[in-house]
């Protein structure tokens, strides 16, 4: 099982031709992820590592099965062209860019909604089913394939703590980052949602940080619906109080943001709380009775 | 980028959102003539809670002379020292509404805020009756509903919801067009005169400055005009690095906002004190680590260098170089720790072994090394 | 059973306050369709045939709950009044009003398809589900209880027909009419669908005209999906052929639009042909074995 | 309301989208100078197909004078007197191309149609390659992306797509913004000064005039001065009457379109021929119900009349009143067959017994009737 990719899944890569697509496309490949097809404007018919390239989204689809993408594509093109995935009903896109504006991004999203379609990002690190298949950046050897699923916010903390979880002999069922905001596709909860569902993954690492209200809408839905153990870490705790937008910041957030409010919500939810890797490594071996 | 109240409310006049006549003075701008009451003075910083730090003065009578400016030239609200004045004509106000747009962000959408009782204690008011503020979902491919503005003129107890119509798609159109990632009228006034702009907080998206190049530099250049006699900005621009100065003496750089985060935590934890939070971004060059350890060394009270690196997209050979490089052309005054794995991470070792900069493979050793070698606990 | 409505649909009037709403609110109650709230702006408060009025519809569903909605509204509204029926989340909507533009319409349905809702019309008499409930025109001593489901493009058709079965004792599920459009929310074809999951409707009579291509895909759909027996007429056989607009309609409609070219289709796609109310009468007894 | 070709070009000038210099002449007009070539004359009709029927002439050498237009002016296309010739410079056509947008009506969806072969023959090209005809939605909350630009692009050949993306984007937002329901450019061609609108056929959603009451009006009053020789337009306006003339004996009135030809099938099929189509609309009142008998009526080939009323929206006793009151006000020169039942048909009933017209139940016997009374076979 896993979440959202495994080794069936045929990935697209939109700019496939660019350094950090190219790279990418090296590195998912020998993972043994099934990168099927990619696409850069203007370079259609030429290959990247094997994989044939197409001028269109469109084109591609037609001569492959398309299930996921990912994509590489500068802010500045970024909106059409994950509409172009969108419109060919491709109903999963790990979008790495970053400094796509906001109103881009609420815009890309609408849009994805309309289409029941899922976007990872933006400025996601992307996410890996160990053993299985990867979309983008999880360095592999520090990922191994076993029954927790790890959410993080920044794809350096994901990375951090499936290193971690790895070298303690600790196995994922899938681990990804769902991108830095300000406007993102998927949220933690929806992610918290999918391991929900994933009968292989049985322990939930949450990984948070301060600000914002991600946490937060999580801690709600795992009082009201999970019935997975959750270990959690928020960073920032050290980290200088920020100064919020106008006052439209403080009425959105209200007492949130925190990271004591998010730990609290958490731990009222029933996540039990780490402060470090290695905490969350003593944590699991607890859960498991180890 | 945040706009002064009378950078806003010229954004606001160009969209056709009504606000008072106004001029502005700097600092180094004497008044010529006195003005005649009553008029509203206006410190115009950054920073917010202005009308509680007593940077709003009402004349109700008599002249505005320069002494009256003076008085609030003098003051600093916030660490900010005021250095422009906005001058106004005083509104006739019948109530008071508070009106802003924004971003839900986890929920990604639009949201325009409202509330009946606008004004200086609108938190107050979120806190106490959260009730009283509406929070209506804007859909980004349509924009404001008429049923949507008539649920606000309802709560208002608006008569007619026409003005109020034209002052939230006209609202709605500016927060578009220069990709504000907020925009905020506390308070919008009833007056004699209709509905009207008193205040103005606009936030613009600085990602958009390719899309806005012109105004957005204009505007920019305006801020630094004013803004010349005080402080340096500290945020770096032009790159994605994110610098935050701390107090502390642990100089930090990594390439990641969560395992920078992270990293304070753990600094902290074991008893020292980060002297900033330096993140680089999860893709960059070996330029971009070459100026992190610039901007982060040029704070003299760097006792220990902490840098942290686990390269997904970034790749560690190109890190490796901008280190080296970097103590190539500066040398190193404070001793420097060097976590990094990942991505192409047995070129970049092989290169900081070969310039004889020592490397680590466990966060937590390193984070305690780079605090006891800073004098602090660990 | 029956489809779209039933004994237990809660009905909202939009515009129930105009002339037109306000007769047929008093009609559709003394059929017995439970209509529990109207909405007029500016007429919060007053009441129409003993049905409370609100501003707002956001205000109605906070003191009701309603499954469906019916519009009065005049074409100059009738764009933001369907958002407000669907930004609350009523997913069925029965669009009587005639004279929205062709470009408002296009806006209405794709708004309502990012919500999951469904539009009746633009101009339509409406449906009724007789012996349970009516929204729109359809005079209740014309139907008569049982399992014939009736799909008709024109209201005064499905009228006329309505009126033959009933006189010939044959009873239906569902009479309805999708609108005159050029542009339309709800097609012939996803009305047989909604018929053919509908297990109290046993044969469908499809009335449809020459013009446009919906009857085609009708026939499409029967071809592949459709087990129940289906018998059609299509009238305008003795019209004039109309003159496309610019080549843009001939390249639409191919050799579609021809009253010849339905008949043809749908009798592949296994219907029978009627060319009078009365021959629908005799087929429909003959598939009983009557 | 379709649009001649030089007011559609007009419309594609005013939003950016090239077309080739020229003026307007009508018949009444006289060529005052002479014009060099080369030049295209362009026979300014309404109906379709005219550069099939000679409409078009191309001058390419001397000069266009009186005589020239002439030629033009005394033709008649598809019974349309031709009143207006544009004259226009000629193009150098390197490779034309079609362009239309409008609606797929069942799927409620705007659509981009383009074909990389353009000209007279689009339409066998449709029937003979439809593989060459590109059917692209367009979201009408989004409008075209670059993408589906690029699409067409690479199927017309050209290298970049640029200029295509600045004809696609005006094209749309002229759609939209005149609500159009047909903007078609046949050919677009690629000529040496770049891509260019060589024709225009442009037709407007009279549903929305009341929101562009202006524009709407001022096109309609320029082809009402440039057909005031032709012949009266059959339509009428202002109303939901949609009014057909045909060649029978039969005057036909429904309320409801369906019901309308299926009424004309059934005379048909008993053997009469109906003089015209009269269909006034599901919610009408007794003014609409008087003003179709008006228009009706005046056709002096009437033998008999067939009023066929199924009431939903529609009340009988508004219905009955229209045909009292038309009575009264102007007799009736031939017998009157009328089909009533549904909303309030109780009420219309007794009207007209009072009134002394019988009515009719059953449809069928109502149409066997009229086409008898009108000397038909049935």
């Amino acid at each position: 099982m896993a979440i959202l990719i495994n080794e069936n899944t045929q990935i697209l890569i939109q700019g496939i031709t660019g350094k950090s697509g190219a790279l990418q496309a090296k590195v998912m490949k020998q993972y043994g992820t099934k990168v099927v097809a990619g696409v850069t404007p203007g370079r259609g018919g030429q290959e990247v590592e094997g994989v044939p390239v197409y001028d269109l989204v469109s084109e591609a689809v037609r001569a492959h099965r398309i299930d996921a993408a990912i994509s590489f594509v500068p802010a500045v093109f970024a909106k059409d062209s994950c509409m172009e995935i969108f419109d060919v009903g491709i109903k999963f896109l790990v979008l790495t860019t970053e400094g796509i504006t906001d109103h881009d991004m609420v815009d890309i999203v609408a849009y994805a909604r309309t289409k029941g379609a899922r976007i990872l990002g933006p400025g996601t690190a992307g996410l890996i089913s160990p053993g299985k298949s990867k979309a983008g950046a999880h360095p592999p050897r520090m990922y191994t394939e076993g029954r927790v699923g790890v959410i993080s916010k920044s794809g350096a903390l994901s990375y951090e703590v499936g290193k971690n979880l790895t070298e303690a002999g600790i196995g994922q069922s899938t681990v990804l980052s769902v991108g830095g905001g300000p406007v993102w596709g998927m949220t933690q909860k929806d992610v918290v949602e999918l391991f929900q569902a994933d009968p292989e993954t049985e322990i939930i690492v949450l990984l948070g940080e301060i600000g914002g209200t991600m946490e937060e809408e999580a801690a709600e839905y795992i009082t009201n619906h999970l019935n997975k153990p959750v270990v959690t870490m928020i960073v920032g705790r050290a980290a200088p109080v920020g100064k919020s937008l106008g006052h439209a910041g403080a009425i959105i957030e209200g007492n949130k943001g925190t990271a004591a409010a998010k730990l609290e919500l958490l731990q009222k939810a029933g996540a039990r709380i780490a402060s470090s890797p290695r905490e969350i490594i003593q944590i699991i071996k607890e859960m498991r009775g180890e | 980028m945040k706009l002064f109240e009378f950078q806003g409310k010229r954004l606001f006049k160009e969209f056709g959102i009504a606000v008072p006549e106004g001029t502005v003075f700097t600092a180094s701008q004497p008044l010529l003539e006195s003005m005649a009451a009553p008029k509203v003075l206006k410190a115009q910083v950054l920073a917010g809670g202005r009308g509680k730090s007593g940077g709003i003065k009402v004349v109700r009578s008599g002249v505005i002379d320069q002494e009256a400016l003076n008085g609030l030239f003098t003051q600093i609200i916030e660490d900010e020292p005021v250095q422009a004045v906005l001058i106004e004509d005083m509104a006739n106000i019948l109530q008071e509404f508070y009106l802003s747009m924004t971003f839900l962000g986890s929920l990604a959408t639009p949201v325009l805020i409202a509330c009946p009782a606008g004004g200086m204690d609108i938190e107050e008011v979120a806190h106490n009756t959260p009730e009283k503020i509406l929070r209506i979902h804007l859909n980004p491919l349509t924009g404001p509903s008429d049923y949507q503005v008539r649920t606000i003129a309802k709560e208002f107890g608006l008569k007619s919801s026409k003005e109020l119509a034209h002052i939230i798609n006209q609202l709605w159109k500016m927060f578009r067009h220069y990709e504000a990632s907020l925009v905020e009228i506390n308070p919008l006034a009833l007056t004699s005169d209709g509905l009207m702009a008193l205040d103005a907080k606009v936030v613009l998206d600085e990602k958009a400055a390719f899309r806005h190049t012109a105004a957005y530099n204009a505007l920019l250049a305006e801020q630094e005009d004013i803004l010349q006699t005080g402080e340096e900005v500290s945020s770096t621009k032009g790159d994605t690095i994110t610098y935050v100065p701390l107090d502390g003496t642990v100089g930090l750089i990594s390439d990641g906002a969560g395992t920078g985060m992270l990293t304070l935590d753990l600094i902290k934890d074991s008893g020292g004190n980060a002297a900033n939070f330096c993140e680089m971004g999860g893709l960059t060059s070996p330029e971009v680590m070459y100026k992190a350890m610039e901007i982060v060394m040029a704070n003299l009270d760097i006792k220990s260098l902490l840098v942290v690196l686990i390269g997904g997209f970034n790749r560690m050979d190109d890190m490796a170089e901008g280190i080296i490089r970097y103590r190539q052309d500066h040398g190193m005054r404070v001793p420097m720790v060097v976590r990094m794995c990942g991505t192409m991470e047995e070129v970049g070792k092989e290169m900081m072994r070969q310039a004889d900069i020592p490397t680590y493979e466990d966060l937590i050793e390193a984070v305690r090394n780079a605090v006891s070698l800073a004098g602090g606990n660990a």
